[in-house]
């Protein structure tokens, strides 16, 4: 696949490699953010689909059910959710991100019942207590996906799904990394469509299309960068809000998106032990999303090393309106990022409102004209 | 840059002072005269308490919150750690403790709307002066923003109940706690109503009196935790007498007493003056009950608000609402219901402590497995108990976890009782969002078309527009 | 050699032309409802009334709302944000400058320069109640007055009215409200302009005001706008020589004449 | 029996006179300052025009937000009660009705004898309202008659997506400033009125039959599209929709 098609593939609801997949008799398990363990649903031979909104924004369906004091992301999401685009989900798992996500599933269930469904408990908090209930939560889960769908998952089958997901880690990591470099491989833009990509892939397929897109790229090089950014804040899912901003000449550097990197950085399995603990740890230690609520120094920590690493000359925090968790962790992590000298650009918007990128072209202008001097 | 520097604490502490030295019966000369040395919006705003049908009550319960308020202050010279709780976290846990002391930072933000000049809308503005969002909420914003933005008493800890229930209070105490660095303790809600739930939670509840025994420098004592939650109890006690008195038609429950319930949960429940106020309350609605007192000529309508109320204005909501016949048979943050303690062991304390946190306010509604299926029982419950005839939303904008499922609860409501839902907007605290006279109204119109027209004769307009059809027919 | 400035913005739009001497000319008019044809024709004025031609002009830059459709028209060579525009613009006019408030049509902004006029930081409206040009228009339309008149009009108000809504959608109908029922036009105004003010250091809160402060923007030019900020911060406002509305265009002209000569 | 309705809003007055079943005398003014001079002329006109004498009026009734300054009303009633009433007057089945106001929108639904059963006014933060369509249309110089014929030439899918009626007109100029053309600039705007409209119907999700008051819904564009996506049956309002008020007030002037 190339990077066209990456990019393609990545805008539309159902790929071609998932409407084969779908064809050719496979199921399809829809979830919602990144506290949720993938390899569960893979060790059940089924394919993991992350919900997106795909800049969809019309929710007069969902405007009648959640409230206009919801994020728009979630409204649009629930809108996809009772208009029937999402029927082809073979089941739907609930994590508690937020208060606005909760409440876009009970929503969806509540009008439109999915016909499997599950609910996974995240803690809010890492304490080892938590981490075992986690842990348990993560068996029901488990056990529930065995039983309704009637498929037996083996320790073994949990460990060779997150073998695979270990080596999808590496790759994502690596195209990260080519993103960084001084003159970098990757636009920001066709990193995020990577990622998008592979939300809606069989891993094992998915790594096929990253070597490829690493082999394209080794020696590729983009000049001509008024700025290095790193792009942090809410559900970003909008490829296009990408686009607009590197079409003025910042490269997005590096990410603190749950689209994007956060999905997968720090996340190593260990060597063995009971794979629901492992899993447990691995998603719930390092789950950098400010619904954990004492964990902004790991937070702020993760971001400035990026924009070290990344050598980023500035960051943009976005959050969607209304969006509370992102729209407190953005001040901050702003406020400790200024007192590192580093220039922050914050931007609350609409979700997917694409006429809303007028509004915020403007603003990504003036800083880049700020920080490119 | 010229910005009064003094921070909401001390300017609600100097209030109280003056309450404190109140003396128990006023006239209503006396309380003028008092009243006078107020500038115009805590005048107004405190007016409320006032009221002569329920004015000595209102005295011994403001006397309570001040007597409060005016510990807190001292607390810290006295050798007691001042920690910061939320509304949802029972007051009883810290107030076990001989060397620690709790402030509700909710309660303070409405002591600050309702006492001060202004209402607090300047703590708000140094809040949204760093940045922070202006959908997040005011109740613990402005206190909040006091201790982040003015020279104001400095609290030592946060503690947090608020992760499961409310991802803004969760959030906004998470800021704090970075900002003044302060230690922040967590008790967080499982989602998850079955026994691993609460089980989860008894350990989560262990650790965190582990934490405050460290932080604090005291063992809770089994012997101070009994006789805290010995009165307890007898709140509790009263709290159903209340409930039950809220039953009789017309409510002799002034309206604004629901108030007054969870301002006594959320701060000195489990003390003297808590059971004392509340005996107080109960005796006066006793009284009324008696006597069939109304305010009004009739009751014209039962409503039972299903989460917060607004505080920017309490003569124009409570006392406006119980002149017009609108009774207010509470709203969601009296939904606690509190179960009495089995006081035998310091594990089956402990145990009824859990049981108390997560029955509190929202941690029980919201904070459950659904965040609509529990709300919804309890208000199904209380609408059924009490005889509401409508139920009312106030739309926190705000309040994200209610906003995400008020269209279940409505329609649930309807479906099984037959109780309409009207959903306000406005933010509960700050009058600049949705000003009273607007809700004014739409109660009012509200009440004229959904809740009356079931009790007043239909108008004929049916046989006219038969008429009019066989007319136009022939 | 000459250098310009076009700021179209979403009420109004300005033309600047200046050489190494300073300005020659401006002009500045209501928008058309196309950003290409307001530009055509607030420049075409200017260059008229000088006896001017396109082509004399060496280098433009384009700003504001219609900065990238001018620019696509090959009005100018190049686009640079408002923010830029202004802060240059503002500094250049007064050196001592480092806050800048600029109130436009739709966007309030605040603008912060280091001491070599360089955009140190900048804050715009994202959030409710921005306080903008287009509320006070709709304000004086509401009121039956002109922009230029609310300004004094409302410095004789001995009681301005209390505004109670926070979104200025409806603070039009609370206006209204006030109107029907008797209210003087005098307290009206002087509550508006009291209500703009609040909302305008609302968001000079976000950023640590520096002194010295200059306003910007047509709004500048309301007395009593101007003097309750004053008040409210505590700070006198830097005058500008020039007309404050034209500053964008000026900048943006100041701009052209640096990259021009690049 | 003669009698007239008056609704007082807060961007027009409206007035109806009936006599008995039909309506005999409307019209409609646009409040600005002196508003009890105001309302008195408009109804002296109207009065004129129909050839009907004041003393003839046997009961005048007043509802909307300025009701309050009809002087001579002999009562008040609320705006809702008055829409539902027309709407059940003229239409034989309706069990909802939807009014788009100058500021908001409000369902309602009615029982068998025209009464109001349940009603719920739209979100705050709405951009949907008619004081929307007007800002627009001022913006662009377009009047408001003209918002329909434009918006039918569309051809292409413009969204206006703001919530926020503020941040919505920045959109729009946005659109404007990318060269987008009226007619689908337009388009957008009917279309983000009339999803707002559409959410509002479907929190009554029982309703069969509706119809649709307010002066925003002469626009046929706004129309059209609520009735694409609102299920139940849509039935016209048979006169004027932007008196609706002022019909019901009358006619619940003759019931009292």
């Amino acid at each position: 696949m190339k990077m066209e098609d990456v990019l393609e593939q990545a805008a539309v609801m159902q790929n071609e490699y998932l409407k084969k997949y779908k064809s050719d008799g496979g199921r399809v398990i829809g979830y919602a953010c990144i506290a949720t363990p993938v390899e569960i649903v893979e060790a059940a031979g089924m394919l993991p689909y992350r919900l997106r909104a795909l800049g969809n924004n019309r929710t007069e369906i969902a405007d009648a059910h959640l409230s206009r004091f919801n994020c728009s992301f979630c409204r649009s999401v629930l809108q996809l959710g009772l208009d029937g685009t999402y029927d082809f989900l073979d089941g739907l798992i609930e994590t508690n991100g937020c208060d606005h996500i909760r409440g876009m599933f009970e929503n969806w269930q509540y009008v439109n019942p999915s016909e499997f469904f599950h609910y996974v408990r995240v803690p809010h908090v890492m304490t080892e207590d938590s981490l075992e209930y986690f842990t348990n939560d993560l068996r029901l889960w488990s056990e529930a996906l065995q039983k309704h769908f009637d498929v037996a998952i083996s320790e073994d089958d949990l460990w060779s799904a997150i073998r695979q997901q270990d080596r999808i880690r590496a790759k994502l990591k690596k195209v990260t990394e080519m993103r960084e470099r001084d003159e970098p491989a990757f636009t920001g833009t066709e990193v995020m469509a990577a990622f998008l990509l592979g939300t809606a892939m069989m891993s094992t397929d998915f790594e096929k299309v990253l070597d490829r897109l690493i082999e394209q790229r080794e020696n590729h090089k983009i000049t001509d960068i008024k700025a290095r950014l790193l792009l942090g804040g809410s559900a970003t899912d909008e490829v296009e809000f990408l686009e607009m901003i590197e079409s003025q000449g910042g490269h997005i550097s590096a990410d603190n998106l749950c689209y994007g990197s956060r999905a997968f950085w720090g996340r190593e399995a260990g060597e063995s032990g009971d794979p629901y603990a492992v899993l447990a740890g691995m998603y719930l230690e390092n789950l950098p999303c400010p619904r954990m609520f004492v964990e902004f120094p790991y937070r702020r920590d993760l971001m400035i090393s990026s924009v070290e690493r990344a050598k980023t000359d500035g960051v943009i925090l976005v959050h969607n309106k209304f969006c509370d968790v992102h729209g407190v962790d953005n001040v901050q992590l702003r406020l400790a990022l200024e007192k590192r000298g580093i220039p922050v650009l914050s931007l609350e918007k609409e979700y997917g409102a694409t006429a809303d990128l007028g509004r915020m072209k403007t603003r990504v202008q003036a800083f880049l004209e700020r920080i490119a001097g | 840059m010229e910005i009064n520097q003094q921070g909401l604490f001390d300017r609600v502490a100097k209030i109280m002072e003056l309450i404190e030295r109140m003396q128990y019966k006023l006239s209503d000369e006396e309380l003028e005269g008092l009243m006078n040395f107020l500038p115009p919006d805590s005048r107004h705003s405190l007016s409320a308490f006032f009221e002569s049908r329920f004015r000595d009550t209102s005295i011994i319960f403001l006397k309570a919150i001040s007597n409060w308020i005016l510990r807190a202050r001292i607390a810290p010279e006295q050798g007691k750690k001042a920690i910061i709780v939320p509304f949802n976290f029972p007051v009883e846990f810290i107030h076990g403790f001989s060397k620690a002391y709790p402030i509700t930072s909710e309660v303070l933000s409405t002591l600050g709307v309702v006492a001060l000049e202004g209402q607090g809308e300047r703590y708000w503005d140094m809040a949204m002066g760093l940045g922070l969002p202006d959908h997040i909420c005011s109740s613990n914003t402005i206190e909040l923003g006091s201790m982040l933005g003015s020279v104001d008493f400095k609290p030592q800890a946060i503690v947090s109940a608020a992760p499961g229930g409310c991802d803004v209070n969760a959030k906004i105490h998470e800021f704090v706690s970075h900002y003044l660095d302060i230690p922040q303790y967590i008790l967080q809600k499982p989602p998850d109503d079955s026994e691993r739930g609460m089980e989860a939670y008894i350990k989560y509840t262990n650790t965190l009196i582990s934490e405050l025994e460290e932080f604090i420098g005291e063992e809770l004592s089994e012997d101070r935790l009994r006789s805290v939650l010995g009165k307890a109890n007898r709140c509790t006690e009263l709290y159903y007498e209340l409930w039950d008195l809220h039953k009789a038609r017309p409510s002799p429950v002034p309206n604004i007493f629901s108030l007054y319930i969870y301002a006594i949960r959320f701060s000195i429940w489990g003390t003297d003056e808590a059971i004392t106020a509340l005996e107080a309350m109960v005796d006066l609605c006793k009284k009324r009950l008696e006597a069939k007192a109304y305010p009004a000529k009739e009751e014209r309508a039962r409503t039972l608000w299903v989460y917060t109320s607004y505080y920017f204005d309490f003569p124009n909501l409570f006392n406006w609402m119980e002149e017009s016949g609108y009774s207010h048979l509470g709203d969601g943050l009296d939904l606690f219901f509190p179960q009495p303690v089995d006081l035998s062991s310091m594990d089956t304390m402990v145990e009824g402590l859990a049981t108390a946190a997560w029955n509190m306010p929202m941690t029980r509604q919201v904070g459950g497995e659904s965040m609509s299926r529990q709300w919804t029982e309890d208000v199904v419950h209380s609408a059924r108990e009490l005889n509401a005839d409508c139920a009312i939303y106030c739309g926190h904008h705000s309040c994200k976890q209610t906003w995400s499922v008020v269209s279940i609860l409505r329609k649930e409501l309807m479906d099984r009782l037959g109780v309409p839902l009207l959903i306000l907007q406005g933010d509960s605290w700050i009058r600049k969002m949705t000003p009273i006279s607007v809700i004014q109204h739409e109660i009012e119109e509200f009440v004229n078309n959904v809740v009356s027209s079931k009790k007043k004769t239909k108008r004929k307009l049916r046989k006219r527009r038969q008429n009019n059809n066989q007319q136009q027919g022939e | 050699m000459l250098f310009a400035g076009i700021d179209v913005g979403s009420l109004t739009a300005e033309a600047v032309v200046l050489n190494s001497g300073g300005i020659i000319s401006y002009e500045s008019m209501n928008v058309l409802p196309n950003p290409v044809d307001s530009a055509h024709e607030v420049m075409g004025r200017l260059l008229k009334k000088q006896g001017l031609g396109w082509d004399d002009l060496h280098y433009t830059v384009s700003t504001g709302y219609g900065r990238e459709k001018v620019q696509e028209e090959g009005m100018a060579q190049q686009n640079i944000s408002e923010i830029s525009c202004h802060g240059f613009g503002a500094y250049t006019e007064n050196l001592e400058v480092r806050t800048i408030v600029d109130i436009g049509g739709q966007d309030a902004k605040v603008i912060k320069l280091n001491g070599n006029g360089e955009l140190a930081d900048f804050v715009m409206n994202d959030k409710c109640a921005a306080g903008t040009g287009h509320f006070l228009e709709i304000m004086c339309k509401a009121l039956g007055v002109t922009l230029d008149e609310i300004g004094p009009m409302s410095l004789s108000s001995r009681k301005p009215v209390r505004m109670s809504n926070r979104c200025s959608i409806y603070v039009e109908t609370e206006v209204i409200h006030y109107l029907q029922r008797g209210e003087s036009k005098v307290d009206l105004a002087a509550g508006i302009n009291k209500a703009m003010a609040e909302r305008v250091v609302a968001l000079v809160r976000r950023v640590k005001v520096e002194e010295r402060v200059m306003m910007t923007g047509g709004v500048a030019k309301n007395i009593a706008v101007r003097k309750e900020l004053e008040r409210m911060l505590g700070t006198r406002m830097l005058d500008s020589k020039i007309d404050p509305q034209i500053i964008g265009a000026y900048g943006a002209a100041l701009l052209a004449q640096r990259e021009g000569a690049r | 029996m003669i009698t007239l309705g008056c609704d007082i809003g807060s961007l027009f007055s409206k007035v109806a006179v009936m006599d008995g079943d039909d309506i005999v005398a409307s019209g409609t003014a646009a409040t600005t300052g002196n508003i009890e001079s105001e309302i008195k002329d408009l109804i002296d006109g109207v009065l004129k025009d129909a050839g009907i004498d004041r003393g003839n009026i046997e009961c005048t009734v007043a509802t909307g937000n300025g009701a309050d300054l009809v002087k001579d009303a002999g009562f008040v009633e609320d705006e809702v009660t008055c829409v539902a009433a027309a709407a059940y007057f003229y239409i034989d089945k309706v069990d909802m009705a939807i009014h788009i106001g100058g500021q908001s929108i409000t369902a309602m639904s009615m029982d068998e004898d025209g009464e109001v059963t349940n009603l719920m006014h739209n979100d705050k933060c709405a951009s949907g309202s008619g004081r929307f369509l007007e800002a627009m249309s001022r913006k662009l110089n377009i009047e408001i008659t003209d918002i329909d014929p434009l918006a039918a030439q569309s051809d292409k899918d413009v969204l206006i997506s703001n919530q926020c009626a503020v941040f919505a007109e920045s959109e729009v100029i946005t659109h404007v400033n990318n060269g987008e053309k009226l007619p689908d600039i337009f388009a957008g705007i009917c279309a983000s009125v009339a999803n707002m409209v559409v959410a509002q119907g479907r929190r009554f999700s029982s309703a069969e039959d509706y119809t649709l008051t307010g002066g925003v819904t002469r626009i046929g564009s706004v129309v059209d599209v609520i009735n694409s996506k609102l299920s139940g049956n849509y039935h016209a309002f048979p006169h004027d929709p932007g008196l609706a008020a002022a019909i019901g007030a009358a006619l619940l002037g003759a019931t009292e």
